[in-house]
């Protein structure tokens, strides 16, 4: 069935309050808004106030009361509306989500969802385009998770709603109108695990969320110039899935990374790094990185476009990583 | 809270205040609010304006009456929504279309947007993107101003939807403790977003809450720009004189939706007009009608000058240079000092 | 806010309540407390724990008069100070000084230490050494009861301190607006580390700050075990049986430094001898003598017995193993689901 | 003159009190209780209590204040006691702090210090062990140093104030009893740049703060095998003194990074990527790490020694890079 995005992630949510008693949403204007992006239109009405809550403006309340209501044997969904918002409730995710279980000895354990919308691209100006994924897949304790598809889309949420763990879903904002096939009946995916979304020679193309569409249109334009890229798509940032990572690496020699977030310190950086430590000898040139600007994302138009990963970017370093550039 | 509890009488006292020219200023302000806002509208839909735009409209009296109390010392922390704040302080209808326009002769280069207006000349210091993130801000710059032994206020405007954040009662309560002079201007519309004030707040009763923090408060009604000045001046005084914080709660409504993106589920139409039969400005018109302060073709003219105004203002903005690419990394860090 | 003030007459109809056993077990309970945080400092100048000590002395009656009000079912929440409730909850002092220790037999496995006393068994949540961290995480474990339907009651310890920071103020609001049964329990033990509570609170009065939320508040003495518990069971009551939060603040003073590393430099010694006239301890001591509940040499028999606990929990400390280093990832994530 | 790094840091506060009337301290107990790692003791005695202010436990509005003390004319420093307290003021350092001359069109600055102590080591637990500086190395807009010697926490500081943008000093709270020479009437040194602490050959180990220590002493053990190791100082870590570490790897061929943050993601991982962008073909082996196992800090001795890198593993490492190991 032809669906998007939203509406698989909709369908996730729907499925999940369905199924389990113990599950509920919470997050600001989930409810009555029908949520900031339209994803829980509908929900309200359909599983009424008490599993369906609309929340005060509280991150670090609510996050908190998430992980509190896990304790207590609920699987709770909090939608932290942007991760920009989600810097008021870090202390709770990193202090406590991501410490408890380890903290009481194995006694507790958090099964939490923190749902959140990431990335720029909307001209929303320095305090709304952050992409931190970076940060959260630097926390032992706790999963990190990009669905760049709507099967995985629809399949991550419940995925993750079965695990004990704390689970962080970052949904790209410029995702949710996309477009593709789900099957019907389409449920859970394996939540870890890299996936080629599209099998090459040349050169890999590492990237997730909606950079992997970038990366795609990348790979498209590389093979005009006989260039085939195989096109990977991290899904689970924490943990990574190196295995498939450095595998393709091997294959092709030479690995260009895209990543939304700021160049220093990104997760590029660390795959780039953990690529050299594991493949080395295999490699045929450095790995390259394509990242946003280190500047506060501006609101203009083309500042911003000229901050962000394009995909002129991506074919202009696999090129120059090939030697054609 | 119904719209019902929200009306509270404009002062009598104050009612001398209208008079002639203040009067008209005052009204001349709003409708300059309204109609730039409704021009931006506009311009959104045609793709001019991109982002965030976050309309006053119906809140008008709010800006238009505090900010006359304000002098040109005093410092002023606006939200996302502060087309009002920033007209009303003075910044030209010009730089801030500019700015939306995402242009160099913007009032912060085009690197803001309609979120993020700043100007130091006016000691604008800024909108804020992130709800309750300008209160201690706010706390700052009134701290400067003590330890400099400066006489002045920080007026800082924020939503009743960050009373709910953390950052509202650290901050009151470092103002008040420190006793720093910060006239914190809670605009209550009822609504964070799509949710009602009751369905936030387990006291809805905002100006109450000033009292954990030892610092006095009043609610008055935000859609009479009399009564709104009248209250703002008072709190005023008496932030400077004390040096002491002051939370004032303004009661008003947004007649639009949150944001352009907001469908605005979450009301109903009977409420919604029922407000706007308490639109601010037809209100103080119909007042300096009856009191004679507005006579023959005045508001017509008023109109056209306000009109032809914004027309310029768009000429500016489309006139406006867009930031090379080149700059982008400019104003990211300061020059190293010589 | 002055010793003087902080007294309140515990409530003359509860102390029926205080009568014999019960008595005792309270007595013993306070002492037990004492003993025991008397010999972990012992422990700590040995080295045999390390890390942050924070000592509950002075505030015996606070954990142990609450504890009293709660049933297996409830939650408790508490700070890195909460020696006291594990103890009052029923953790063996064996398990917890063996968690001080660092060993594999300790209550969190030698994970957590002094600070992150966990038992799942007795609803013990741990202490949380995050100020304001822990509240919360009550919010949430009450919530989950309401959703599932259970008539529970989530007791969350916090002190003073933790009155300034945004948690506090988010947890009260959400808790509050949601009906959710959270028990709060302020320890006011009038210093956040070296800050005097005038010098970090606007408004000192704590039990007052609960109106902001709508929330019902009292102030109690916390040096008194039986209006301590005559106290948290008023307001636990009000808790079960209305599923709403309730305030309750606790008055009290910790003898000791912040922890082991304070050089305590910010209070008088004439200030802390005025408190220790008024420990909880020998004072329902006196109580029980006066009313004969404690006869002849029982209160030595207790002592004894109670360091022959101490004697054998150190015992069962020294003889814990230590957590294999093979086995240091272990916990972080759950075992893959079947 | 012989003296700690924490008197040398008291030392530099005390010198920009004195010197400059805009400068201020503010943080918890900086004031009465004397610094809870007994920094600011005395300055209060000395200031008085309007420029070392106390405050209560409100860390996002007193660094929030300290944003706009500075927008309003001031020279604020403000003490997070620790980073791992800083969690609850990071909307105001990364949404406000680091955005506002950008966003204002360069109309405003915010010339604000924060310190902070950092670190593990002493059985303190996961709540109170964290080493974000990798966090704070990836925000644009703020500049990030780490002082290791008593000359640079004399130093740093003064530079720090200098400057026009808000800057983050990370002290390590295992460095605070370190002592050292310091020249008398030592003032200001460079904010940014690297500095090779030793010399060698045949292997560079790159660090910063209290690791820096560990690295040295490998250093001297690696000696004993014959192993001149180089010993590059990061001291700035926003921004990367890329030239120096780059130029010393060129030199030795081999490089070891140092660092107490957990290994993914870490502020290792991106200069590893750094390094081998720059100098991929003169390396002689791939970039090796020595990170923090990944896993909240556990408070028991030998769990918490075995999560921490160690002298001995930096040995290792090295060793194994030299193909000796
Ligand atoms: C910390 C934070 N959380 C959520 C948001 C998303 N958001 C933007 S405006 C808004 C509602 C704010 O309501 P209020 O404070 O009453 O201001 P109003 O929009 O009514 O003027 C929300 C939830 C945000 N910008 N910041
Ligand atoms: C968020 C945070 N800031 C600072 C600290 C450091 N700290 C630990 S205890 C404490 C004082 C807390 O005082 P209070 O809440 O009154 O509890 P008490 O120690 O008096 O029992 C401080 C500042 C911390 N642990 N957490
Ligand atoms: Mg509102
Ligand atoms: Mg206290």
């Amino acid at each position: 069935m032809r669906t998007t995005y939203r509406a698989a992630t909709r369908e996730a949510l729907r499925a999940a309050l369905r199924s389990d008693p113990r599950v509920f949403l919470m997050g600001e204007d989930v409810g009555r808004y029908g949520g900031s992006y339209a994803v829980s239109h509908g929900l309200l009405e359909e599983f009424g106030p008490e599993r369906v809550r609309d929340t005060p403006l509280s991150e670090s309340a609510f996050v908190g009361a998430g992980i509190g209501a896990a304790l207590g044997g609920m699987r709770p969904i909090v939608e932290v509306m942007t991760v920009n918002f989600s810097l008021l409730a870090l202390d709770q995710i990193v202090n406590n989500a991501a410490t408890l279980r380890h903290m009481s000895g194995g006694q507790f354990s958090v099964p939490l969802v923190i749902r959140m919308a990431t990335g720029a691209g909307r001209q929303l100006a320095a305090q709304h385009s952050h992409s931190l994924e970076c940060w959260y897949a630097h926390i032992p304790g706790i999963r990190v998770v990009a669905p760049a598809t709507v099967e995985d889309a629809r399949g991550m949420l419940p995925a993750a709603l079965a695990l004990d763990d704390p689970v962080v879903i970052f949904e790209h904002a410029s995702l949710y109108g996309l477009e593709g096939e789900l099957a019907d009946g389409a449920g859970p995916v394996p939540l870890v695990g890299a996936a080629v979304r599209r099998a090459g020679r040349h050169v890999t193309l590492i990237s997730y969320g909606y950079s992997l569409h970038k990366a795609l249109a990348a790979a498209e334009e590389l093979l005009q110039g006989g260039i085939e890229a195989e096109v990977v798509d991290l899904r689970s940032l924490r943990p990574l899935d190196l295995e498939t990572i450095v595998g393709s690496v091997r294959k092709t020699q030479r690995a260009v990374i895209v990543d939304e977030g700021w160049r220093t310190g990104s997760l590029a950086g660390e795959i780039s790094a953990s690529i050299t430590e594991q493949a080395f000898y295999d490699l045929d040139a450095p790995v390259a990185r394509v990242c946003t600007a280190e500047v506060p994302i501006p609101y203009a138009k083309q500042l911003e476009d000229a901050a962000l990963p394009r995909v002129e970017s991506i074919v202009a370093a696999a090129r120059h990583l090939i030697g054609r550039g | 809270m119904s719209p019902e509890q929200a009306v509270l009488p404009a002062p009598a006292a104050d009612d001398s205040r209208a008079a002639a020219g203040h009067a008209l200023a005052l009204l001349r302000l709003m409708l300059l609010i309204r109609r730039f806002e409704e021009k931006a509208a506009e311009l959104y839909s045609a793709g001019k304006i991109r982002g965030f735009l976050h309309l006053y409209i119906g809140e008008e009296a709010v800006a238009a009456g505090v900010m006359q109390t304000l002098g040109p010392d005093d410092a002023v922390v606006a939200t996302y929504r502060e087309h009002g704040q920033a007209l009303a302080r003075g910044i030209s209808p010009g730089a801030i279309m500019a700015e939306m326009f995402g242009r160099a002769n913007g009032c912060s280069r085009g690197r803001g947007g309609s979120m993020h207006l700043f100007d130091a000349s006016r000691r604008f210091y800024g909108g804020y993107a992130i709800v309750g993130g300008g209160l201690p801000i706010a706390v700052g710059l009134a701290l400067a101003d003590k330890l400099q032994g400066r006489e002045r206020v920080t007026a800082c405007f924020f939503g009743d939807g960050a009373v709910a954040e953390g950052e509202f009662h650290e901050s009151l309560n470092l103002a008040s403790l420190w006793k720093l002079p910060v006239l914190f201007l809670c605009e209550n519309n009822l609504y964070a977003m799509g949710t009602a004030l009751a369905r936030h707040q387990a006291q809805p009763d905002i100006a109450l809450k000033a009292g954990a923090y030892d610092i006095a408060a009043e609610a008055v009604d935000g859609m009479d720009v009399v009564g709104v000045e009248a209250a703002a001046r008072r709190a005023g005084d008496l932030v400077r004189r004390e040096g002491r914080p002051f939370l004032l709660e303004l009661r008003t409504y947004r007649f639009r939706a949150h944001s352009m993106y907001d469908p605005d589920l979450y009301r109903t139409k009977e409420e919604v007009d029922s407000w706007k039969q308490r639109d601010p400005i037809p209100r103080f018109r119909a007042r300096l009608e009856q009191q004679e302060l507005l006579t023959g073709g005045a508001l017509e003219e008023m109109e056209r000058v306000i009109e032809g105004e914004i027309a310029a203002a768009v000429v500016y903005a489309e006139s406006g240079a867009l930031e090379p690419v080149d700059d982008l990394l400019k104003d990211v860090y300061s020059p190293a000092p010589a």
